[in-house]
């Protein structure tokens, strides 16, 4: 029996409720609910950089921006990013770039903007899950789809998908993991706690299995709006 | 949007207004579909996620607790601000200075100001010591014009959509539970922003529009009566334009002020 | 009988006096006093813009600002603009672009700047009035001369050029009008009150007549500059 | 002013010094026309108005309530700002980083720190809790040059001119009243401002002759006590050409603190 | 370093890597030399000297009094900065977004976190009001890659090294007097700094080999338990690579936490 | 007898340890202990500058940092730079652009950092000496090299090398002199206090000779380094 508040087993994620292309100027966008996390992602690009000295001649500049809505949180938080706010941006955005072909861009950039409208722990990688999706609605030439989970440990337990609750246990493990699909290379890896070895790599196995469950969904929504492509994997 | 593709845009804008069309097939004088949904967001205290065609704002309400203004110890307070990101547009993701931002949150502020629809001092705690200050945060998801009637159309949803948070005894917010008490709209600010193109006016424009127009014209209203206006950009109106702008607004008021009032 | 504070009758402006030319070094120049606000503007320009990006190669980028000295106000203002002074630099400044012939200069910027040095309501519009000037003392090509007044309602009574305490009003109507003349186009236009259509359209009316009054005032410290042009509207 | 431009007019001013002359006539220690008016501004507590030539800086005081330095708690305080905006020169209205202004409001306000001429433990409300700031905000209008002797002028006939608020029963300041006090300015620091160009030293210089220079030296000065001192930009002195500067400025240092003396 | 300049040392790095070298002749799994010095600065409560190689992290520890947080009323806090400025490398004074000093400051930080090495209720002076605040500044004086390990080992070095301020009877600090007391290390939260070339692993990268590399990955350990992780860059790892990281930190971690524990 | 708090006579020095080419990957650098001061001094560049319209065609610009670590002072310090350490950094980079060929590299900007570690007055004048000498380890073209000391009144005497007690006293004369040598050229010059010209000479004398002190172990510690060149004044 699940010792859950929710009620979920350890291993199973709040539901995911994905919808493609919802912003109509976007190039790519994507709306995801999962659990009380709510995130909109948009795909601008590639364009031009100004000024031009910022820019890479081998390929394009990713620029992600995960951001919080001042109304997202427990208490109104300012809309200026702080130091979390900017260091989940600079990994997640490396993560996208392992994904993009980005090398077909040379000197632009592309402008990635996750925006999370209500939260209730693992926003990262909600984030990242939608943005992954927008980058395919946006139509961008992708290595893979990006697809992420948080799992760890709270009580005791070894879970996947933690809550707000759940990371604030004493014993919490809290990671964020990102997976390249389906080649299953990880592309973020995020951690705090306190765990041994061997638990951990128990955690990294779960994060694996959820990964999976995600991949499953997205594919789904990409099929609802692109049916005609068949599966993408092939 | 480069500068050479918006102002193919503007252009193309112009030859159809002067064929006295619009590109999307509306009447000079016609709105864009509205939808508005409240209780889109678990987080926040008060939500609205207004769709004025493509155009996108969502609008969550913060309560917080602070201390009252010199010259009003008795009234809470509120704060609007829109924010226009990247993820409404590439162009707000380089530019740093967010004049158009502040601009269109100022305008939709002022309306709301004006009209006196909030009682600031049911917001008051302890007089001259403690309020609750309303935090009305704004968001483009999608910027296809006439952003300053979205925003003001999203702040009043999702204040009337807003439940006022429980105090402990220490006149503290208690975090997710809510008193009975909700705030009550006096009045319904309706705000109606117009774009004038090749010397045409259309009302309720597109972001294309938008970039062909020479001047905009921003009417707030209840019922009648006018509580607040901004004229922008550098073009001008005749004094007729102005209010043959006001009529047709006073026209169409009712049909969105009860759009907001049948909201829960 | 007045029943204004300071005496005035409903439709009275407070003493104006203009002075073009003051700052030395400055393309165009103009100190202006109206009641007690106290302002001084300046034209430079126009010149090219850095970076280029910036720049516009129809015309000439208007950069107005209109700021408030620390010491213009009842207690101190942070030199920081702030978000008011803000929406009155652009709202101002698109004003100022309907004057000016800025295709005429393309790839450029003009600098207009406009200072209080000591306020009582109506800054804004005394801070045009006195840009305006300045742009004619510069010799800027113009389409007219931008004239500005403040006009409402204060105490049941329709106001010309209201002060701070009449703008205090419970049932005050704050308008400020900027009109290009001669040609009488309406170029700023900002409100905040609470009043019928019928009456709003008295207190513009009221508008029109205060400008002419103050456009009467700016020819004649123009004509003063410049005695052998005769009337600037032939 | 344009790079080219203000190269030209550089390498004017320096076959002009070289001739044993300067571009407005002027001898090399002759300072310009000097013209201080005070009171024209109704909303400071203090104002002054100083021409220096065509430079032109406002200089406008503002007292606020405030607690005390942990290291002086039985003194009020003050803050000299000078800010250059795009009113007196374009070149201000780009650049970001307001080095010049810093530099200069900080060469007026130690002078005026170092002189000792205002008495701080006057401006003690309750030692230790309440006292007065003394805010001297500079604005330049004209920047024609030598804007740290004109700063410091209009700072100092500021402050003669100010008028201390009165104060209510709870110590707060009441807006536009004043008590019969007034600032005593125990000193008057006089600044005196040199520029090197081609090996010949000038003092007051124009803007153009700023551009020229390769070297700036300010003293300043009570009667012929020295309060404060700044060597600026990539030129050097040597110590004779140093004492020349301050004897120079000693013979000179009457004239000017005359004109503020004479200020009500 | 210039992109052409960057970008032909990147080459050579990779040209050394595919044939199982490194530039500076060190094995795949080798670190560099390691100097600690602690007390090498009279200014700070504590302080560190660290040489990884040519890497050279000072750190300086400040106590201040603060409030708590008001989840933790009876805990002081504590504050890890890094700071990259132009003294290490001419890259940071260009670039405004010091983006990598935020992520290799939080990297060490959350080590230092999650591995619960310092008991912040010995920091709290009146619990509920007043705690000390340990600042621990960063600062970066050569940077020649592996800025996360260097500080997080001087800022663990510094933290041990740092004396207690005494305080007064109003509970304020007293400057230069300290009490008997250290901050005690409950545990040596050690970091270990990865990064994958041309599909090798190396330990402990150069600045050329982090211009090299495709994708990082540090980890931070107490003994064998896992207290913190970050992969960084554009490039992946698979889960093999990531234990086999691990595997590698274990066995070095007792090397580098003595070296933490022999300082006085 | 010596009245001062460390023992020192009125026209000692205190300690001064200098180390050169500390920083190996800076192309200059300096390691300075002057009494309880700490300094590192880096040169990096020259290089070219972007964004391209702030070079000069004709010189180098020299963008000199003096900064103060927050660990460096009583009360920790934000790592922000205030209003002192911009002003400082200003009149002390144009004192270094006396020293260096800075014509020999058009369109370029030197970087020249400073960072204090821990200081006890006389902070900018050991940042100059250190960042001088760091230019030299640099094999940047010299006029000749920057020597700083600070000189002063204390308790009415005539000190060189105030301590920070010392600067605080009620009589307190503080100077910073910074001087070309060997032509013995003042190129900073920066003082507070409240002193007659005459007294002021004595101060500006002993200066001098501070300055020849301070040049000597500026000279021994470049010949530690660079035996080979013999002296440097040759």
């Amino acid at each position: 029996m699940s010792k859950r508040l929710d009620g979920r087993k350890n291993d199973e994620l709040r539901p995911i409720n994905i919808k493609l292309g919802v912003v109509k100027s976007a190039a790519g966008s994507c709306y995801l609910e999962w659990g009380k996390n709510t995130v909109v992602a948009t795909v601008h690009g590639p364009r031009p950089i100004f000024p031009k000295h910022l820019s890479d001649s081998t390929k394009a500049v990713i620029d992600y921006r995960y951001r919080m809505a001042p109304f997202s949180v427990s208490e109104r938080k300012s809309p200026v990013p702080g130091k979390r706010d900017k260091e989940i941006s600079l990994v997640s955005g490396f993560a996208l770039e392992s994904a993009i072909m980005t090398e077909k861009f040379p000197n632009t950039v592309i402008d990635i903007n996750a925006l999370i409208l209500s939260s209730n722990a693992g926003t990262r990688v909600a984030a990242l899950t939608a943005a992954s999706l927008a980058c395919v609605d946006a139509g961008l030439p992708m290595r893979g789809i990006l697809t992420a989970v948080s799992v760890g440990r709270a009580n005791g337990e070894f879970l996947s998908d933690l809550t707000k609750e759940e990371e604030d246990a004493e014993d919490a493990v809290d990671t964020a993991i990102a997976v390249l699909m389906p080649q299953k290379e990880i592309t973020l890896l995020q951690m705090d706690g306190f765990v041994n070895k061997e638990d951990w790599k128990k955690i990294i196995s779960m994060g694996f299995i959820g990964v999976d469950k995600v991949y499953e969904l997205q594919k789904k929504a990409l099929l609802e709006k692109y049916p005609v492509n068949g599966d993408i994997n092939e | 949007m480069s500068d050479i593709l918006s102002l193919i845009n503007a252009n193309s804008v112009k030859q159809t207004i002067k064929q006295g069309k619009r590109q999307d097939n509306r009447a000079f004088d016609q709105i864009r579909d509205l939808e508005i949904k409240t209780s889109v967001l678990s987080s926040a205290d008060g939500s609205a996620w207004v769709k004025l065609g493509n155009t996108e704002v969502v609008a969550g309400i913060k309560f917080a607790i602070g201390t009252p203004y010199p010259d009003s110890p008795d009234e809470g307070s509120m704060s609007l601000n829109l924010e226009l990101t990247g993820i409404s547009s590439p162009d707000f993701s380089t530019g740093p200075p967010q004049i158009d931002a502040l601009e269109y949150g100022r305008v939709a502020d002022r309306a709301i100001r004006s009209a006196k629809c909030i009682d600031f001092k049911k917001l008051a705690i302890v007089p001259g010591e403690k309020v609750l200050i309303l935090f009305i945060d704004c968001v483009a998801i999608n910027a296809d014009g006439n952003l300053i009637d979205a925003t003001e159309l999203a702040a009043l949803a999702a204040i009337k959509n807003a439940k006022i948070p429980k105090l402990n005894e220490n006149n503290e917010l208690i975090s997710k539970e809510y008193s009975d008490n909700k705030i009550e709209l006096l009045n319904i600010p309706i705000s109606f922003t117009f774009e004038k193109i090749e010397d045409k006016i259309i009302i309720d424009p597109t972001e294309n529009e938008e970039y062909a127009s020479d001047a905009r014209f921003s009417i707030g209203l209840v019922n009648d009566t006018i509580v607040s206006c901004q004229k922008s950009k550098g073009g001008v109106f005749s004094e007729d334009e102005i209010f043959t702008m006001i009529d047709l607004s006073v026209k169409k008021y009712k049909e969105f002020s009860k759009k907001i009032e049948n909201i829960d």
